[in-house]
């Protein structure tokens, strides 16, 4: 990173890491195919995950959460804008789903449906009120909203089931017009899995689409200076107003998907499950959509596998943690792309 | 690069397609495991899920110790085959008792599935549970783990009490004893809830007795003072508390600095052991409580259990760590009496009456619930659990009534019926 | 009346907590530009210390003089290993880290001291109630929990508005580039003051320690609030941290009375007015 | 010079107890090169964030384009066709100098588009590609902009404004913190542009002024102590007085 860094760049407010999306773009020709290669990448992890991952729940969750977790980098990564209450649209696509499932109709399409549309709604007007603010202040909002929705979901018992959650959600059914599958993640993970990987594959392109359109490349230079922005003529805030809002769906989706996965929507404290997904996105690294899909992998392998050997399973992914941040600030995406590929160049150098 | 990229994923995807592990593992339907039948030596595999961190450790941690201990004293059989006991932790968070579950269902292929502290675990085990055709024996006090539309009466039973058997039981005594103008202090969850409905269904029924004020508050709250005047000024003579753990300690640490529980009898919803120890004889001095098991209860089977764990872990156990000892009993003489399918399970099950470490208990056919005495408890200081022949370290508590387990305490089976009926 | 007066002070006796929470997590934030999420956690080592502290001596006056210098130390030795490689980085990489050594600290103390919280035994000397003429006497402990953080207040104030090292912390607080280019050893600053925004969290550690027991989790739920109550006063602002704690800490009390279902989400739902209306926060500079 | 493009009237704004713009009035006509100057502290750049709407004027209407732009956001005044160069280096740092000019030349026509990759724009990589061109930045068009050297980064800042396709650019010092090899270069360049886009420029060094601009306005202590061509700036004893003297 050294050669990287400007003269005086002691003294500046720009960190590498935050704005590490298009340094990986910028490093040279190379890393801009990774763009869209991340596509291929995605497919190549699913499959790992599909081979390696024993219990099939949570290689299907893997999918769910890495797609929550890309979709929030959109924000984080991408537009510099931290979400603490990022648990809020996961948990509100939750409960949607459901209960359409349960009270409407069985079909998938239906419930993934107005599980993001609504959620997208909602994120337009979430996000109204919290983009007044930048940074900390952002921040601090978006966990405001978390902890309402929290609390709305806690009090009102006869439509979310309360603390004791959203129980008996119906095995779905995806009308595919030549056949209909029945989404019955416990008896047929196979089905499940491949559909999920079907849609998030087809979402993140999606997001990958986004980040390379115009709006998206603004979003990124916003982030850089938005003063520049505004000086070029953009209306900064829309901007970063239609990315909440795809963050949110997207989440929604995820959430419409896992409630579909356990038939069940659980609640839990938001801002610590705000902090899981937003941890899983520095853990993977910030400047790709891919980083947040390895971050969830791989935090969701910690966390299953030091569970069953250790009490103090914590301690040590508290530690993982340390050391990640400490060694590898661009996190595990940006150790791949960047510090590898750096560290061979200096050895072959060296020679 | 990119069209290279997307073809071999394409055909990795099918090469997965024809054999995944994903498709290896719960392909079968995840049923009601691997060999079974008569006369088999495979392994009876038992999972247990319950929180092992989160905010009620020690009761999941007592949780696994039953277990463990119940597996020890049987010698790791159930008739011919070996118990293997899986445990996990669900963080007390109902995603992951999910997880685990469908974990344990599908990689392990485990033949029962038991455990739970909190409700909202025990509702998502039960239905994974539920759709794998697994039994799930549920250990936490809940209303909803028996009612529709959670109760599957195929693998659903219930070994913990439900609040409002608990709180009938205990409804005279409050009344008679304590005062009859009572205030409820709640916690704002479904535990809580719960309790204000039985609990304003059974004292009104009590000659004379009547709830003039409650109060809810939220999970994980520390700070009780601002509750203190509420209290004081509803006029109640007497205060039911019906929060747990944590929550428990922290009001009884600051109502005791209030003198609160000096002026007005404190009743407790539920009781551990390992919250009495960290509040120590005067904080609970002079408080009283209700519990399904109590270690110095005068009964055999429960004294047989009690002497085996302070034997393996050095202290008495405290309430939660009983109905998972139970529930591995239960399980091991059914499979030893070849009963391990999900169908013969049930059979063996339903009116089953036993005798194990809560004392006679009873499991009704109509709901799975297990009947088992409720003891009403009275908090000693150290010198009065001394004098009464106590014990000097845990002897914090002295049964001073004890209510059997009865049709008449729990919801009868005609509610029951009733109220599948009306859901349908 | 009555009520509501009694309401009031235990309001006031609840807000004082956050106030030291949130004054430390401030005055960090001000200086060294580093959101400390681990705070919470740090404050619940205090309280162990005292837990131990008061088991051994009987009392927690020792504990009120050792535990502060204690966490001082080790609040200045997290800051020269791992948190001064996060400044100029990222604030999300400051969240991961302090996420990390949450984790660390929580399960490191339940190894040691076992899931189960420990007591501690409030002085002898203070328990006793005090009538304040509000129709209920109120435990004398509270309204020296009140007292000592009004000291512990005062004392950080005077020291940052009357010593030359004060004088350089605000400035560095108002203008990092400016107190660098004045060659000062500005590392030593920015060290002293998480040094001693630790040792304020150790402070809240000892004083709640009698009135809610200790406990590994209890710097969690605790820590958003703080959080809360930074935003609310203004970040920066420190007599905005102590306005908006007693603000937070009386309006939950009082919701308590009225509504108590609704006294967990009061404290958010008054950030998002205030983020709306007065988006600097109630005393910070606009 | 077809009619004004820029009109402010009465410009007046205080700070506290400072009062740091006096009722200006100004005057640009299309395709001029319009050059303020006065020492530190005489109003220049309040006056120019009072014209791009950073600042709300007291008192005072600005008209550009013969629409009312006062205290609009600058954002729209950017859309009509106003762009900015900074006094302070304002660029994306950490995107390459490509990038940098790119974003600027599609927020004219493909602003808000999401749905197709903003790199298959073909009108905006031949416009981005042209504004490197002439700016002379196409040797570092894939370089990260904070890389570049401060000279470099001042005409990145430029290659932006201009990328946007303005009819009016404001230029806050140009050459400012340039060594004089770069500054030649650069006022080269700036009397080059204005052969497309009338410019109105904020400028310290006096000689650059001279050499270029078609009119001057010198401001002093928020007030416009004189208006005039050059020559007559040269001249006038009270210009020399407190500011040539002053400052050279």
């Amino acid at each position: 990173m050294t050669d990287l860094s400007p003269a005086g760049a002691k003294d500046a407010p720009v960190t590498d890491a935050a704005a590490a999306v298009t340094l990986a773009r910028a490093t040279g020709s190379a890393p801009a195919r990774w763009t869209w290669g991340q596509i291929g990448l995605l497919v190549v992890l699913a499959v790992v995950v599909l081979f390696t991952v024993p219990n099939p729940s949570l290689a299907i969750g893997m999918l769910i959460f890495g797609l929550w977790a890309a979709g929030l980098n959109l924000l984080v990564g991408y537009g510099g804008l931290v979400s603490f209450g990022h648990a809020l649209p996961f948990a509100y696509g939750g409960y949607a789903a459901g209960l359409v499932l349960k009270n409407v109709t069985t079909s998938a399409w239906v419930a993934l449906f107005v599980a993001t549309v609504s959620m997208a709604l909602l994120s337009a007007l979430i996000g109204a009120v919290c983009l007044r603010r930048t940074e900390v202040y952002f921040s601090m909002l978006t966990l405001a909203f978390a902890q309402l929705g929290f609390f709305i979901a806690l009090q009102w018992n006869d439509v979310t089931g309360g603390d004791d959650g959203l129980a008996g959600v119906p095995v779905s059914t995806l009308e595919l017009g030549f056949t209909t599958l029945e989404l019955n993640g416990l008896r047929d993970p196979l089905t499940f899995f491949l559909v999920t990987a079907v849609i998030v594959l087809l979402t993140f392109a999606a997001l990958i689409l986004f980040t390379e359109s115009p709006m998206g490349r603004v979003l990124q230079a916003i982030r850089e200076s938005e003063e520049r922005a505004r000086g070029c003529g953009y209306n900064t805030r829309l901007v970063q107003l239609v990315t909440f809002i795809i963050a949110g769906a997207v989440a929604g989706l995820a959430g419409g998907l896992f409630a579909m996965l356990n038939n069940f929507v659980g609640l839990q404290p938001y801002w610590l499950l705000s902090g899981v997904v937003l941890i899983m996105v520095i853990l993977g690294g910030r400047s790709s959509l891919f980083g947040p899909f390895l971050g969830a992998v791989l935090y969701l392998m910690l966390e299953s596998t030091l569970s069953r050997y250790t009490d103090s399973w914590q301690f040590f992914v508290g530690a993982i943690f340390v050391i990640c941040v400490l060694l590898f600030p661009q996190g595990l995406w940006g150790l791949l792309t960047t510090t590898v590929p750096h560290l061979l160049r200096r050895t072959r150098g060296a020679r | 690069m990119r069209a290279k990229a997307g073809l071999l994923a394409g055909a990795a995807l099918l090469l997965a397609a024809c054999g995944g592990t994903v498709a290896g593992g719960g392909g079968s339907g995840g049923g009601g495991g691997g060999g079974g039948g008569e006369g088999s030596t495979e392994p009876l595999k038992v999972g247990v899920i319950t929180g092992i961190t989160g905010a009620y450790v020690q009761l999941g941690e007592e949780q696994r110790n039953g277990a463990e201990l119940a597996v020890k004293l049987l010698e790791e059989k159930a008739g011919d085959r070996p118990i293997e006991l899986i445990v996990r932790d669900d963080q007390l968070k109902p995603d992951i008792a999910l997880r685990e579950a469908q974990a344990l269902i599908q990689e392990e292929q485990v033949d029962f599935l038991t455990g739970c502290v909190s409700a909202a675990t025990t509702l998502a085990v039960n239905q994974i549970a539920s759709q794998a055709g697994v039994p799930y024996l549920g250990t936490c006090q809940t209303e909803q783990l028996n009612r529709p539309p959670n109760f599957n009466a195929e693998v659903t039973y219930h070994l913990a009490p439900t609040p409002s058997q608990g709180i009938n039981s205990a409804a005279p005594f409050i009344c008679e004893n304590l005062g009859e103008k009572v205030f409820l202090l709640l916690p704002d969850y479904a535990f809580g809830h719960e309790q204000e409905a039985a609990y304003t269904t059974a004292l009104p029924e009590q000659t004379g007795c009547s709830i003039v004020g409650k109060a809810y508050f939220p999970l994980g709250t520390t700070d009780f003072n601002p509750f203190v005047p509420t209290i004081e000024g509803s006029g109640a003579n007497a205060l039911v508390y019906g929060g747990v753990g944590r929550d428990q300690v922290s009001f009884l640490r600051q109502a005791d600095q209030f003198g609160l529980t000096d002026r007005i009898p404190t009743f407790l919803t539920i009781e551990d052991l390992s919250f009495d120890q960290e509040l120590g004889f005067d904080l609970i001095d002079g408080t009283y409580a209700m519990a399904a098991f109590w270690w110095n209860v005068d009964d055999e089977n429960v004294q047989t259990y009690v002497e085996a764990y302070r034997e393996e872990y050095g202290t008495p156990p405290g309430g939660y760590g009983v109905y998972l000892y139970n529930a591995l009993n239960l399980i091991a003489t059914a499979v030893e009496e070849g009963s391990d399918t999900p169908e013969a399970f049930r059979e063996f099950m339903e009116g089953r009456e036993v005798s194990l470490g809560q004392g006679d208990m009873t499991i009704r056919e109509c709901d799975h619930q297990a009947l088992a005495p409720i003891y009403i408890l009275e908090g000693l200081a150290a010198d009065e659990a001394e004098s009464r022949g106590g014990d000097a370290e845990f002897g914090l508590r002295e049964v001073v009534e004890t209510v059997p387990g009865s049709e008449e305490t729990a919801p009868t089976c005609d509610e029951v019926q009733e109220e599948f009926q009306r859901v349908g | 009346m009555d009520q509501l007066l009694s309401q009031l002070v235990l309001g006031i006796v609840s807000g004082a907590l956050l106030v030291l929470l949130a004054l430390g997590l401030n005055l960090i934030f001000g200086l060294l530009e580093f959101i400390n999420f681990s705070h919470g956690a740090l404050y619940m080592v205090g309280a162990y210390l005292t837990s131990y502290l008061a088991a051994a001596t009987g009392t927690i006056w020792l504990a009120l003089l050792v535990v502060p210098i204690a966490m001082a130390l080790i609040g200045a030795a997290l800051e020269r290993t791992v948190i001064r490689p996060m400044y100029g980085r990222d604030q999300v990489d400051a969240l991961l880290l302090t996420f990390g050594l949450t984790y660390i600290l929580i399960e490191g103390v339940r190894y040691i001291a076992g899931s189960g919280g420990r007591r501690v035994k409030g002085p002898e000397l203070l328990a006793f109630q005090v009538d304040l003429g509000l129709g209920r006497p109120v435990p004398a402990y509270l309204l020296f929990v009140v007292v000592a953080v009004a000291l512990v207040v005062g004392g950080l104030w005077l020291f940052l508005q009357k010593t030359n090292v004060g004088l350089i912390v605000r400035a560095g607080i108002r203008d990092h580039i400016m107190i660098r280019a004045l060659g000062v050893r500005f590392d030593r600053y920015r060290t002293l003051v998480f040094a001693i925004g630790i040792a304020v969290a150790g402070v809240a550690g000892v004083l709640t320690g009698p009135i809610t027991g200790v406990y590994p989790e209890m710097g969690a739920d605790i820590l958003i609030l703080a959080f809360v109550v930074v935003v609310v006063g203004g970040m920066g602002s420190f007599w905005g941290a102590v306005v908006a704690g007693l603000l937070i800490g009386v309006l939950v009390s009082v919701t308590t009375l009225y509504a108590s279902v609704y006294a967990g989400i009061v404290p958010f739902i008054l950030m998002i007015l205030v983020m709306t209306f007065r988006p600097r926060g109630l005393l910070g500079a606009t | 010079m077809t009619g004004l493009i820029l009109k402010a009237e009465g410009l007046d704004r205080s700070f506290g107890g400072i009062h740091a713009v006096k009722d200006v009035s100004l005057e640009v006509p299309q395709g001029a090169l319009h050059a303020i100057i006065g020492p530190n502290g005489s109003g220049k750049t309040t006056l120019f964030n009072l014209i791009t709407g950073h600042t709300k004027p007291g008192k005072g209407r600005v008209e550009f384009d013969g629409h009312d732009i006062t205290g609009m956001p600058f954002a729209k005044v950017a859309r009509r066709g106003l762009a900015k160069s900074y006094q302070i280096t304002t660029v994306f740092p950490l995107l390459t100098v490509f990038e940098n000019v790119r974003i600027a030349a599609q927020a004219a026509s493909h602003a808000n588009v999401f749905w197709r990759p903003a790199d298959s724009i073909k009108a905006v990589t031949r416009r981005t590609d042209e504004v490197l061109e002439k700016i002379g930045l196409t040797a570092d068009r894939d370089a990260i902009a904070s890389n570049l050297s401060h000279g470099d980064q001042r005409r990145l800042d430029l290659a932006i404004a201009l990328a946007t396709e303005p009819r009016l650019l404001l230029l806050d010092e140009p050459t400012a913190g340039m060594s004089p090899s770069e500054t030649a270069s650069t006022v080269e360049l700036v009397r080059e542009l204005n052969r497309e886009v009338t410019i109105l420029m904020i400028e310290h060094k006096m000689d650059v002024i001279l050499s270029i601009a078609s009119a001057i306005t010198v401001l002093h202590q928020g007030e416009k102590l004189f208006e005039g061509a050059p020559d007559e700036v040269k001249s006038h004893p009270k210009v020399q007085e407190v500011y040539l003297t002053g400052s050279l």
